[in-house]
């Protein structure tokens, strides 16, 4: 028994030991491939980890699907965005100020949306989604309409401003390993048991006391906020924001992500993030033939790797990674 | 301790449960048996707040408890186990319990998140009093195994270890017997006779009559949705409406 | 299955290895068009215009003496691909020049990176915020939106048409003509009396024309790109609605008569010159160039070159123009670029200058109209 | 408010909300057979309509031979993706499924895409296109044939649903799939059965609507969207109620557009969609049974 309360803080040791490795090689990153259109890519891959991470708890742990987590990320921009612009809020109070915001819709909207089940939470995201979708696209006096806001600063801290895509870099994967280490936390901990067991009886969980109505909401309300963050810090990366980025589409996208990375997996949703985020630059050169490629390897990877990346690694690196690395040097 | 009365549930017109009432007083083991259709787990359903009945109420301890869902009634020190053993199959066996801890915690989700100083010792506590209530069911052994690839007997001892560790004062057990060989039958008795002998009240709906006789203090035998007749076993096994009852039924 | 994406990922590397294997000191420039996505109608027929003009080129031996390399990537109407892609353009393929990309958010979102990296961009798309206020290293080559509707509010006048329903697809393209329409109206004493839109992918507008044809305007204003404006003439057909409609230099192509088949009749719109080449009288300095652009995207695509497709013509001759008149470095483009004057492209005659980066005048658009399956030209 | 102005709205909102209900009815019939959406439905719809036109035109078809080759074509595609990508599924978990259907979706559109290309095709109308009159709104004949077509696709259905042997197996495998397996019924026969039953419906939606709507590779996204919509209003059921969802969908669209605001048009359907949701979190006509253990 002593053992077994042991191996309880070795896994604990070892997950810690784990994410310093993964954020050391993270932070070195830079220096390996300095300077070119790969940190850019890069870039993008810690926002869509983010979001991923976000889905995935909702996803993975509780077991309650959304497909209109675009949204959410949408939201956390263009409030970001707008703050910034048009009332010239610093960056830094207008990401609070979007995530609070966007976490109050998410628990308000929360409680009437994740009483539904199966594919009517399906359906019922997906249209809060498109809701939110056509309020970017129409309030044209606030968001910009369809052509999108642009003129959105930079952050900035401490006098250096992050224009560049290193600089970028390094603000947007501190936030990313940040949202990181506080879910692989959570988990491992009395509420990400709670959540898992919601996911595999609910009313066995909450036969045992878990309140899964209020933990589900709470998680959701989570979710929305740690996807806002990625908008605001998208919206301040880009500095121009338009409708089409915050679609159905990538909703979609970023369902895939957390289901080929390994549902809940944190890391599984960084591989799922970054495998989706280089694929179109490993595909480029395929031209119009890469939405194919892109559709089939969809449906290979879950015919040959059903628990996603994460449970099929030592695969994985033969088969994608390799083709990439002789891409790199053209 | 436990005092239903009036207990109505109508499904789509046909009457599940009409008019039961009974009180289980504290520290018994008490065995609600009756034929198939008879509305025992219907009426376990809505004891533990699953089902919401037509009319009726429930009282716990002296406390109207009538309407409350699962999670409030678990903070109350009712807890139950289910027909076919619902557990978290894709968490380990010590998982199992430890999310059994949840009323007898607080960290919150933030707190879990930015690992609080106290949400770490609590954890260790959680941690322990789960394996405490493993050794208490015998399968301490079996702690790092995923729950979803237990053989069913020793699913069965999971998922009352796991109702254990809430810390109940009464605990309801449907047909904790069902799927298990005679040698762990044997095993159940002397566990849910060790579980009353902490002084937790124990009922289960049970068809194997065996057992019910050996173990129970009281029996309430239903028949068709309303209380047939209430007593020790051997009344039971002398009254001459559920003989009739039973021998009427193909069971 | 297998075998075939090993096949294609191949196919990949080796188009990616290939594009560096000419080694004569080409001038890179890199061109970002929608080539997929909803913007496809835009991005395809300007990747191939640019595609065959830098070949032509390059036959007939390069600009002094150094060929052109077109680097095209394909932004899927993405604008957060755009800005990925321009930047992949600058630090890994070490462009001189970025034309496109095809729509104004793609753009929009692409000019701080061209800014900030010191790079020329010369935009394919119509959007007047794109030159306005003038930014030192982004140009324009597609007529402003402004124009067109100038052109329709003028012929309005013209003929004592006082009153508008605007009807505009929900979308980058929409929401600037939208923004035209309403900015402009009072200038040509006209009253926009319903304001609609419908979405990209619609497929039934009935429900917006019946409530159109009830506020009983003199004109039926409707900006899109195809097949929206197609739908919407079959409805108002189908409606029996008997207003003038006219549609945006969206539809100016044969593609939208063939879509819209006998409800096109009649159909009047602003339209770059290119579908009335030869209409033109011959002392339009136009006409050779159009003349041409038209054979030769006959010859090599076997589909009729539009003016989207000349939009990419235009940047790629004007970033010739710069070279031939010395520069090869993106400092040097851009100052030859801002000295073009009466160039006479596809889009228009353009002149540039420190003060205006769009250089067209409103003479870039005609008034056409469906006849028989045709275009004519308004007078 | 006028009364043709209304009638107009609701006529319009029928005709597009009856292709909604076909398309739905298809999402359904998968859904209960196998408990799989399939999000590449649309994708057939885009495919009657393109392979109507390339029957037509190059193989110059008449077009009562060229529908049935489409739906035959679309059909074939509808066997090799269940057989090719459902069946052989290791792990058939639900978000697998859904993964798999959504890729799938992403490969026959970029077939599609290289096939006919991205143009957006016309395809004429059944039998032209003057308009009729009916109480002061007006509809083409072609929505008639929608109506009409829709009409004996749903007779269709309950025939075979309620007549046959496969259909009424195909019922009971949506009560039950295991218990009709044990029962003798091949339940992965009948999977494959509800592929080819949707995939044609699908084809039938997708002709029927393109001489109105055009047709182009990526028409089946949001046409997709709207049947899945539609078919959950209804309860997942591939009957009556499906219908009624598709066309409560088109009408609301529709009102919407024409009365409060054709820019929020979709959204403003979406939020009573919600709304019924939140009411009846069941769906529509979901029967409200108490919550099971």
């Amino acid at each position: 028994m002593e053992k077994l309360i042991r191996s309880g803080s070795n896994t604990m040791k070892r997950d810690l030991l784990l994410f310093i490795g993964f954020s050391v090689l993270i932070m070195v990153a830079p220096q390996l491939f300095a300077g070119g259109y790969l940190m850019n890519v890069l870039v993008f891959v810690g926002i869509n980890t983010m979001l991923a991470i976000a889905l995935n708890l909702l996803l993975g742990y509780a077991g309650q699907i959304s497909l209109g987590h675009a949204g959410f990320f949408g939201l956390g921009a263009y409030i970001s965005g707008i703050l910034t612009t048009t009332f010239s809020l610093n960056p830094w109070l207008a990401m609070p100020i979007a995530a609070l915001a966007v976490g109050c819709l998410a628990g308000v909207i929360g409680f009437p949306i994740l009483k539904l089940k199966g594919h009517y939470l399906a359906m019922a995201s997906l249209g809060l989604g498109i809701i939110m979708y056509i309020v970017f696209n129409e309030t044209v006096e606030l968001t910009g309409g369809p052509s999108g806001l642009s003129g959105i600063p930079n952050m900035k801290l401490a006098g250096v401003s992050f224009d560049s895509d290193v600089k970028n870099y390094y603000l947007i994967w501190g936030f990313t390993l940040a949202v990181m280490l506080f879910s692989i936390n959570l988990a491992n901990s009395r509420v990400g048991r709670a959540l898992r067991a919601v996911h595999d009886s609910e009313v066995a969980a909450q036969v045992l006391g878990v309140n899964a109505r209020l933990l589900k909401v709470q998680i959701f309300a989570l979710s929305a906020i740690i996807s806002s963050l990625a908008g605001s810090l998208y919206a301040h990366t880009m500095t121009f924001i338009s409708p089409a980025s915050f679609g159905f589409n990538f909703s979609i996208e970023l369902l895939t992500m957390v289901v080929i990375g390994g549902l809940g997996s944190i890391y599984g949703s960084f591989l799922g993030a970054a495998l989706l985020t280089l694929l179109p630059e490993i595909l480029r050169g395929a031209n119009d033939y890469d939405i194919i490629i892109y559709g089939g390897l969809l449906v290979l990877m879950v015919m040959y790797m059903p628990g996603g990346l994460v449970r099929g690694i030592p695969d994985l690196f033969k088969k994608i990674f390799k083709p990439k690395g002789g891409a790199d040097h053209a | 301790m436990l005092e239903v009365s009036g207990i109505t549930q109508i499904f789509g017109g046909v009457t599940a449960l009409d008019s039961v009432s009974f009180a289980i007083s504290a520290g018994d083991i008490t065995g609600v048996i009756g034929p198939n259709g008879a509305g025992k787990t219907t009426l376990f359903n809505i004891i533990t707040g699953i089902y919401r009945q037509t009319a009726g109420t429930v009282h716990l301890e002296g406390k109207n408890v009538t309407g409350l869902p699962p999670e409030k009634l678990a903070r109350l020190a009712m807890v139950r186990t289910f027909q076919n053993i619902e557990l978290f199959g894709g968490m380990t066996v010590l998982e199992n319990v430890m999310v059994g801890m949840h009323t007898k915690s607080s960290a919150g989700l933030l707190a879990c998140a930015f690992k609080m100083p106290w949400s770490i010792s609590e954890e260790r506590r959680i941690r322990e009093g789960a394996m405490k209530w493993l050794e208490f069911t015998g399968i301490v052994d079996l702690a790092d195994h995923v729950a979803g690839s237990l053989p069913f007997g020793k699913g069965r001892l999971l998922e009352i270890a796991r109702a254990l560790a809430v810390e109940p004062r009464i605990i309801l057990m449907d047909e904790p017997a069902a799927g298990l060989n005679s040698q762990e039958t044997v095993g159940l008795a002397q566990l849910i006779k060790q579980i009353r002998d902490t002084g937790i009240t124990v009922v289960l709906v049970e068809h194997d009559m065996e057992l019910v006789m050996d173990i129970c203090d009281r029996i309430i035998v239903l028949n068709l949705g309303t209380k047939l007749a209430e007593g020790t076993p051997r009344e039971i096994q002398e009254s001459s409406a559920v003989i009739a009852a039973y021998l009427g039924d193909d069971d | 299955m297998n075998v075939k994406f090993t096949h294609y990922v191949i196919a990949a590397a080796t188009l990616l290895f290939s594009s560096n294997v000419f080694a004569a000191a080409p001038i890179k420039i890199g061109a970002l068009f929608a080539v997929t996505g909803p913007a496809a109608f835009l991005g395809e027929p300007e990747r191939n215009s640019a595609k065959m003009v830098i070949d032509e080129i390059n036959k007939a031996g390069g600009v002094k003496g150094r060929k052109l390399e077109l680097i095209v990537y394909d932004t899927a109407g993405d604008a957060t691909k755009a800005v990925q892609l321009a930047t992949k353009l600058i630090k890994d393929d070490k462009v001189v020049a970025i034309i496109g990309p095809s729509t104004t958010g793609e753009t929009m979102a692409v000019i701080p990176v061209a800014e900030k990296e010191q790079i020329p961009l010369i935009s394919c798309s119509a959007g007047s915020k794109i030159t306005d206020p003038i930014k030192k290293w982004v140009f324009k080559t597609a007529q402003n939106d402004a124009l067109a509707v100038g052109r329709i509010y003028e012929y309005l006048q013209k003929t004592k048409q006082t009153s508008v329903s605007i009807l505009t697809v929900s979308d980058g393209f929409g929401a600037s003509g939208r923004e035209q329409l309403k900015v402009q109206a009072a200038k040509y004493g006209i009253t926009v009396v319903s304001d609609d839109t419908y979405g990209p992918k619609d497929t039934d507008m009935t429900a917006q024309l019946t409530k159109i044809r009830g506020t009983h305007s003199q004109a039926i204003i409707c900006w899109g790109t195809n097949p929206g404006p197609a739908v919407i003439a079959k409805n108002a057909r189908q409606l029996g609605i008997k207003t003038p409609l006219f549609m945006s230099h969206g539809v100016s192509s044969k593609k939208f008569i063939e879509l819209a088949g006998e409800a096109a009749e009649g159909i009047k719109l602003p339209s770059g010159k290119v579908v009335v080449a030869d209409l033109l009288a011959n002392s339009d300095q136009q006409k050779k160039p159009l003349m041409a652009f038209v054979k030769d995207y006959q010859k090599h695509y076997k589909a009729e070159g539009d003016h989207f497709g000349g939009h990419a013509w235009d940047a790629v001759m004007l970033i010739r123009h710069a070279v031939e008149n010395g520069a090869d470095t993106a400092t040097g483009i851009r100052d030859q670029l801002e000295k073009i004057k009466g160039f006479a492209g596809i889009g228009g005659s353009f002149n540039y200058s420190a003060q205006d980066h769009a250089g067209l005048a409103k003479d870039a658009f005609v008034l056409v109209e469906i006849k028989n399956k045709d275009w004519v030209i308004v007078k | 408010m006028q009364f043709d102005q209304i009638l107009q709205y609701t006529l319009s909102g029928l005709s597009t909300g009856a292709i909604y209900a076909l398309i739905g009815i298809g999402f359904s019939i998968i859904y209960n057979a196998t408990g799989i959406i399939n999000f590449a439905q649309g994708e057939f719809v885009m495919l009657g309509g393109l392979l109507t036109l390339s029957c037509l035109e190059l193989l110059a078809l008449p077009l009562w031979a060229a529908v049935p080759c489409a739906i035959a074509v679309s059909t074939v595609v509808g066997i090799l993706f269940e057989r090719l990508a459902i069946r052989p599924l290791k792990q058939p978990t639900p978000i697998n499924l859904v993964i798999i259907t959504i890729g799938g979706s992403i490969l026959i559109r970029g077939l599609a895409m290289l096939v006919w290309g991205k143009d957006t095709h016309a395809i004429p109308a059944f039998s032209g296109d003057v308009p009729i009159s009916v109480g002061g709104a007006t509809i083409l004949p072609q929505h008639l044939w929608i109506l009409a077509i829709t009409l004996v696709t749903i007779c269709i259905n309950k025939i075979y649903f309620y007549h046959t042997i496969s259909g009424k197996a195909m019922r009971a495998c949506s009560y039950n799939r295991r218990a009709a397996g044990l029962v003798g019924i091949d339940v992965r026969r009948m999977v494959l059965f509800s592929f080819i039953i949707s995939s044609a419906m699908g084809a039938v939606a997708g002709i029927i609507v393109a001489p109105l709507t055009m047709t182009a590779y990526d028409v089946g996204v949001m046409l997709g969207l709207k049947g899945f919509c539609a078919a959950i209003i209804g309860g997942m059921s591939s009957g009556l109620s499906t219908v009624i969802g598709g066309l409560l969908l088109g009408v609301l669209e529709s009102l919407g557009a024409g009365l409060i605001s054709s820019g929020y048009k979709d959204a403003i359907a979406f939020i009573i969609l919600l709304l019924i949701l939140f009411i009846r979190p069941q769906g529509l006509f979901g029967k409200a049974d108490s919550e099971r253990v």
